[in-house]
């Protein structure tokens, strides 16, 4: 009973608990970030450096008016958020940590097609928030989100199937076990299909400069543009939470999750010391580190611009990729 | 017993859901009963150990397929009565030929592989030894379709081919 | 933005009942001040000075168009040329092709207002030309409802400056694509820019005290309650 | 069934209406209370309409009421980024209708301040047609510089935003003793930052991308439409009020004209962050040359300018600017005062500039030319 209900709903507890916690932080560092990057001092106010800032601005969400547009359909409208934090958070139910089974909830034998699939549901909350708000702004902002999610999504099922192939097992404990046995990041084996995965990636999460669906200077804040309060806090920890998925799937899959750097050479071997999940977070933070230093850098994509790149791009280097991968796979 | 009465369970939501989206009022409900049903197969298969088919279920269709019909639906215009939206030019007859078809032929495969259990076993006969444990399904799927089934497979992604031919050309005003 | 308060306001309809004690003690007081000067009856449009040469884009019009051009006026460095409301449209096309003044540049077209005068409204159109530099200004005189015709077929840039016009002194424009009022709302009424027009607005009055707009919408105030005692 | 029968036939099935989406009067992009309808084909624009007058205030209609000198004050609400070029016009307007000599040195200090003006103009521009086109950086950079010009302005006059800061004449104060060091600090440090810009755009793919062949108009579209200062420029028109009718002091500089060649916004982008590096040489030129001498000239201590008008533009940050004036000769204030607003006359071209683009292009394109609602509708 304890081993097979208690444990695993404590651990969910509890990552749960830090996913959500971090996602605030995560917008702290977001703003802070940015701040730097452009010459000012960002939140100041609330706490030192404005470190309580992350706990204030929840709190000011929750608190906030809740506003249902009269003309919107009520239970869609309510549904959407929901439909788009859920599978943000179910995902890390196959996320390892470590290989020690303390460190991860599930290890499901399809573990990475878990984790695409359930991604692809994310984007009914996207679709259905901007249906339901009854306006135009969000209706385009829909539009284009289901378009670019899915073409996007097929360029990124593509390059993971190249790394499944390299890794021969779809469990995300199988992929780091290969890497560990390979002796080498599947970083260093499949440049390609890690630059993919990382613009894939920056798509799939509405991240600049594929911030289409939420275009702030277009669309006035896109498919979230009429909620408010709590209901818009649940996008925005939807949003926020998928950056971290994100991250965290292409640290396992391409930076050896846990494992510490050159896991081959002995010679570094007083990095184990340090405990793997250390490893895979701060791996997670290089990554989030880089999106936010993007979003500072670079202008947004046009909705055509988009299309061509992902489908004339990203789709057919995938392709050949999973080909190039295949052939090496046979012949060596 | 459990099994049973979480297959029930799941059956009698599963066809609930099915009447639900044939029958809900505006379009995008019935769209999102639509995934909910798709979800809850998912969830069947689980139960029928089939872990693969029941992520490709949630990936493909409702992480896909049914996207796109919303896509479809959020653009026709719904100020218009449901009525206008039907073409005079059904082909009602050709319809229910069609239907009856499909059917009587789902009919008779269920039938057929009542009497005849043992084809899945002789096509497993021919595997590798170690893909007899059940947790690699995945792997025993992919075994099956590019051994005994690789004719059907290729058949079926032909004719999908064929259908995204068509789509483009029906859809682009000018290639 | 006296348009923006009257919609919204219920109980509108009895504002100038509320309201006319305060005018007749306001109204006074301004002109008292300070007497109207007398309107002028027009522009000076002086000759040009004797000693001075006609530039030849002024002499190119007047021999290609005889008859078009009323008077040519120069004033501090300016030319310009007035021509009848009919011939409009025929001098701007020689302006605007002819080799020597090729006016291909439409800089400005506005109006004033001179209400004495029977032709009360002068439209003004600044042209110059990009290849040639130099500029001149082509008067219409209108009066009240003559039409001139609009010359957005020349310079597609006239539409909204004519609109404009039409928007601000009710010039009648012909012939244009898009009339519609552009700065004033839509449904306003009569043309700000007139010189007839009061600077406060149609139909309002100075409020030089604050709690006189109160008394405007009746509401439960102080100084409402006040009065109704 | 021919192919285009078939799609139209899908057309009509599935009913796809042109969507007539309403942009502001409250929108991040359109740069005040500006209304764009557009009339969308999924993501394409078949037509616009641009509904201005949001914050119409009659400043012709109040100058015709106020005397000659409360007016340079009214010119400043109008484009209330670039306040020294609208003062810089007026004035020059009055002073061409009352024949004023103006002394010389306060003609080099009106030309020092109409350049910082178009620099602090353009860094406003810069800014905000990146933010639009969703580089949010730039923004920040460009209001770093252009806090700087504020500084030199509230150092020169008192006020950052609205500078009054023209007379009828001349100038009403002197400049402040160092500043024209300052502005020369000031000119090797904006020549740095400018690289900085460029390093963040002018070679970005994204940027490229999203400005090259958007937007396109040719020269000759582009006059009869009326588009002045960069966007005609940008079409490859060579016309600069600076260069063709020489106000203030800039017959004396020695500076060049910047042209586009293909008419995009990229073109007009290029040709504005050129116009910055021009604007530090002016400054650099009249700072170095500035004389010595009086800052007022002979002006009557009561403004009234003979009967007669006149038209004087001049080239502000946006374009054209010109002024109509008409004076009856007897009372002190003008009989008729008339803006020629160059955010108007390139706003008009927006029509043209959009049709056949996506969405995201309004934006750019609205940025590209430059508005500011004051000055559209006064």
């Amino acid at each position: 009973m304890l081993e097979t209900f208690l444990i695993p709903l404590l651990k969910i507890a509890v990552l749960i608990n830090a996913l959500l916690v971090s996602v605030t932080f995560l917008v702290l560092m977001e703003r802070k970030v940015m701040a730097w990057a452009q010459n000012r001092l960002g939140p100041m106010r609330v706490g030192p450096h404005g470190m309580l800032q992350a706990i204030v601005d929840p709190i000011k969400l929750i608190l906030k008016e809740d506003i249902t547009p009269a003309k919107a359909d009520k239970w869609v409208f309510t549904l959407a958020p929901i439909m788009s934090l859920a599978p943000a958070l179910a995902v890390f139910s196959v996320v390892p940590f470590g290989f020690d089974p303390l460190y991860y909830i599930a290890d499901i034998n399809v573990g990475l097609l878990f984790i695409i699939s359930v991604t692809s549901i994310g984007v009914y909350g996207i679709i259905l928030g901007g249906w339901a708000s009854n306006s135009k702004y969000p209706l385009l902002a829909s539009l284009r989100a289901s378009a670019q999610l899915i073409s996007y999504e097929i360029a990124v099922t593509m390059t993971l199937v190249s790394v499944i192939l390299t890794s021969g097992t779809l469990s995300m404990i199988g992929i780091v076990e290969a890497q560990q046995e390979a002796g080498i990041w599947f970083g260093f084996i499949q440049p390609v299909a890690f630059v993919l995965m990382f613009i894939g990636g920056l798509a799939e999460t509405n991240r600049v400069p594929f911030d289409l669906p939420e275009a702030e200077t277009e669309l006035t804040g896109g498919f979230h543009t009429e909620y408010s309060g709590m209901r818009f806090a649940l996008f925005f920890l939807a949003e926020y939470a998928n950056i971290i998925v994100i991250s965290a799937i292409t640290a396992i899959m391409f930076l050896g999750g846990w494992l510490r750097p050159f896991p081959s050479i002995e010679a570094l071997a007083f990095l184990d010391v340090i405990p793997p999940w250390i490893w895979l977070v701060s791996k997670i933070f290089v990554f989030l580190y880089v999106f936010i230093w993007i979003r500072a850098t670079l202008p947004r994509y046009r909705y055509d611009q988009l299309m061509n790149l992902g489908w004339k791009v990203l789709i057919p280097i995938a392709i050949a990729n999973l080909v190039v991968t295949g052939i090496v796979k046979v012949l060596v | 017993m459990l099994e049973a009465v979480v297959f029930y369970t799941l059956a009698t939501f599963i066809l609930g859901l099915g009447i639900l989206v044939i029958t809900a009022r505006t379009p995008v409900h019935s769209v999102l009963f639509l995934v909910l049903n798709f979800l809850l197969v998912a969830v069947l298969y689980v139960t029928l150990g089939a872990q693969y088919v029941a992520v490709i279920q949630v990936l493909v269709y409702a992480g896909g397929v049914v996207v796109l019909y919303l896509f479809v639906v959020m653009l026709v215009s719904l100020k218009r009565a449901p009525e206008e939206h039907g073409d005079n030019r059904r082909l009602g007859v050709l319809g229910a030929l069609l239907g009856g078809a499909v059917l009587a032929e789902l009919i008779a495969i269920i039938f057929a592989s009542r009497r005849n259990t043992n084809t899945v076993v002789n096509a497993t006969s021919d595997m590798p030894a170690r893909l007899s444990d059940p947790m690699l399904n995945t792997e025993q799927l992919g075994w099956l379709l590019y051994t005994e089934y690789l004719i059907p497979f290729e058949l079926a992604s032909m004719l999908l081919l064929v259908a995204m031919i068509g789509a483009i050309v029906l859809a682009k005003k000018n290639i | 933005m006296a348009d923006e308060i009257k919609p919204d306001s219920p109980p509108s309809t009895e504002t100038p009942k509320a309201a006319p004690p305060k005018l007749p003690a306001a109204a006074p007081k301004k002109p008292a001040a300070k007497p109207p000067p007398e309107p002028p009856s027009g522009p000076t449009d002086p000759e040009p000075p004797e000693d001075l040469e006609i530039p030849g884009y002024v002499q190119a019009l007047q021999s290609g168009l005889s008859g078009a051009v009323n008077q040519v006026t120069y004033w501090v460095g300016d030319w310009s040329v007035i021509v009848p409301a009919d011939r409009l449209l025929e001098v701007m096309n020689f302006l605007r092709n002819d080799a020597a003044t090729e006016f291909d540049y439409c800089s400005d077209i506005t109006a004033t207002d001179w209400p004495p005068r029977q032709q009360r409204f002068d439209v003004i159109y600044c042209l110059y030309s990009t290849r040639l530099r130099h500029r001149l200004r082509v008067k219409v005189r209108a009066a009240e409802g003559e039409a001139v015709p609009s010359v957005t077929g020349i310079w597609s840039g006239a539409n909204w400056l004519e609109r404009e016009v039409y928007d601000q002194f009710g010039v009648n424009i012909v012939n244009h694509p898009d009339l519609r009022r552009i700065l004033m709302p839509d449904e306003w009424q009569g043309h700000p820019q007139r010189k007839d027009y009061p600077l406060e607005g149609p139909g309002e009055f100075l409020m030089e005290d604050p709690q006189d707009w109160l008394s405007l919408w009746n509401l439960p105030d102080e100084a409402g309650e006040a009065e109704i005692e | 069934m021919t192919t285009e029968a078939t799609s139209r036939r899908i057309g009509q099935a599935f009913d796809t209406d042109e969507l007539v989406l309403n942009m502001g009067p409250q929108h991040p992009s359109t740069h005040g209370v500006l209304r764009v309808v557009l009339k969308l084909d999924g993501e394409r624009v078949v037509d616009c309409d641009c509904v201005i007058g949001y914050i119409h205030r009659g400043v012709e209609k109040l100058c015709e009421n106020r005397d000659w000198t409360q007016i340079i004050l009214l010119t400043d609400r109008m484009d209330y980024v670039a306040a020294a070029t609208s003062n810089l016009g007026y004035v020059e307007t009055v002073e061409k209708l009352m024949q004023i000599e103006v002394p010389r040195r306060a003609r080099y200090i009106r030309t020092i301040l109409a350049e910082l003006q178009r620099i602090a103009s353009h860094c406003l521009w810069l800014g905000t047609h990146a933010m639009d086109i969703g580089a949010m950086t730039v923004l920040l950079y460009s209001f770093r510089e252009r806090e700087h010009v504020l500084d030199l302005f509230e150092e020169f006059c008192g006020a950052r935003l609205t500078y009054n800061s023209m007379r009828v004449g001349g100038l009403p104060l002197d400049i402040p003793s160092g500043w024209d060091k300052r502005v020369s600090e000031f000119c090797d440090l904006m020549e740095t930052k400018l690289d900085e810009y460029e390093e963040l755009l002018t070679n970005n793919r994204i940027w490229v991308g999203r400005t090259r062949d958007v937007g396109v108009i040719s020269g000759e579209e582009a006059t009869a439409l009326g588009l002045c200062g960069p966007p005609l420029r940008g079409s490859g028109v060579l016309r600069d009020l600076r260069k063709d009718e020489p106000n203030a002091a800039y017959e004396e500089f020695d500076f060049d004209i910047p042209l586009g060649t293909r008419g995009d916004t990229y073109d007009r982008y290029l040709i504005r962050l050129e116009e910055f590096k021009q604007s530090i040489r002016i400054i650099r030129q009249a700072i170095a040359g500035l004389p010595e001498g009086p800052i007022m000239g002979k002006v009557p201590r009561l403004l009234k300018p003979p009967a007669g008008e006149t038209y004087h533009a001049i080239e502000s940050p946006k374009g054209e600017i010109g002024y109509f004036i008409a004076s009856d000769g007897r009372s002190t204030n003008p009989y008729r005062f008339r803006v020629r607003p160059p955010s108007f006359c390139n706003l008009q071209g927006l029509r043209r500039l959009v049709k056949g683009h996506l969405v995201a292009d309004v934006v750019a394109l609205i940025g590209t030319i430059d508005i500011v609602l004051g000055e559209v509708d006064r």
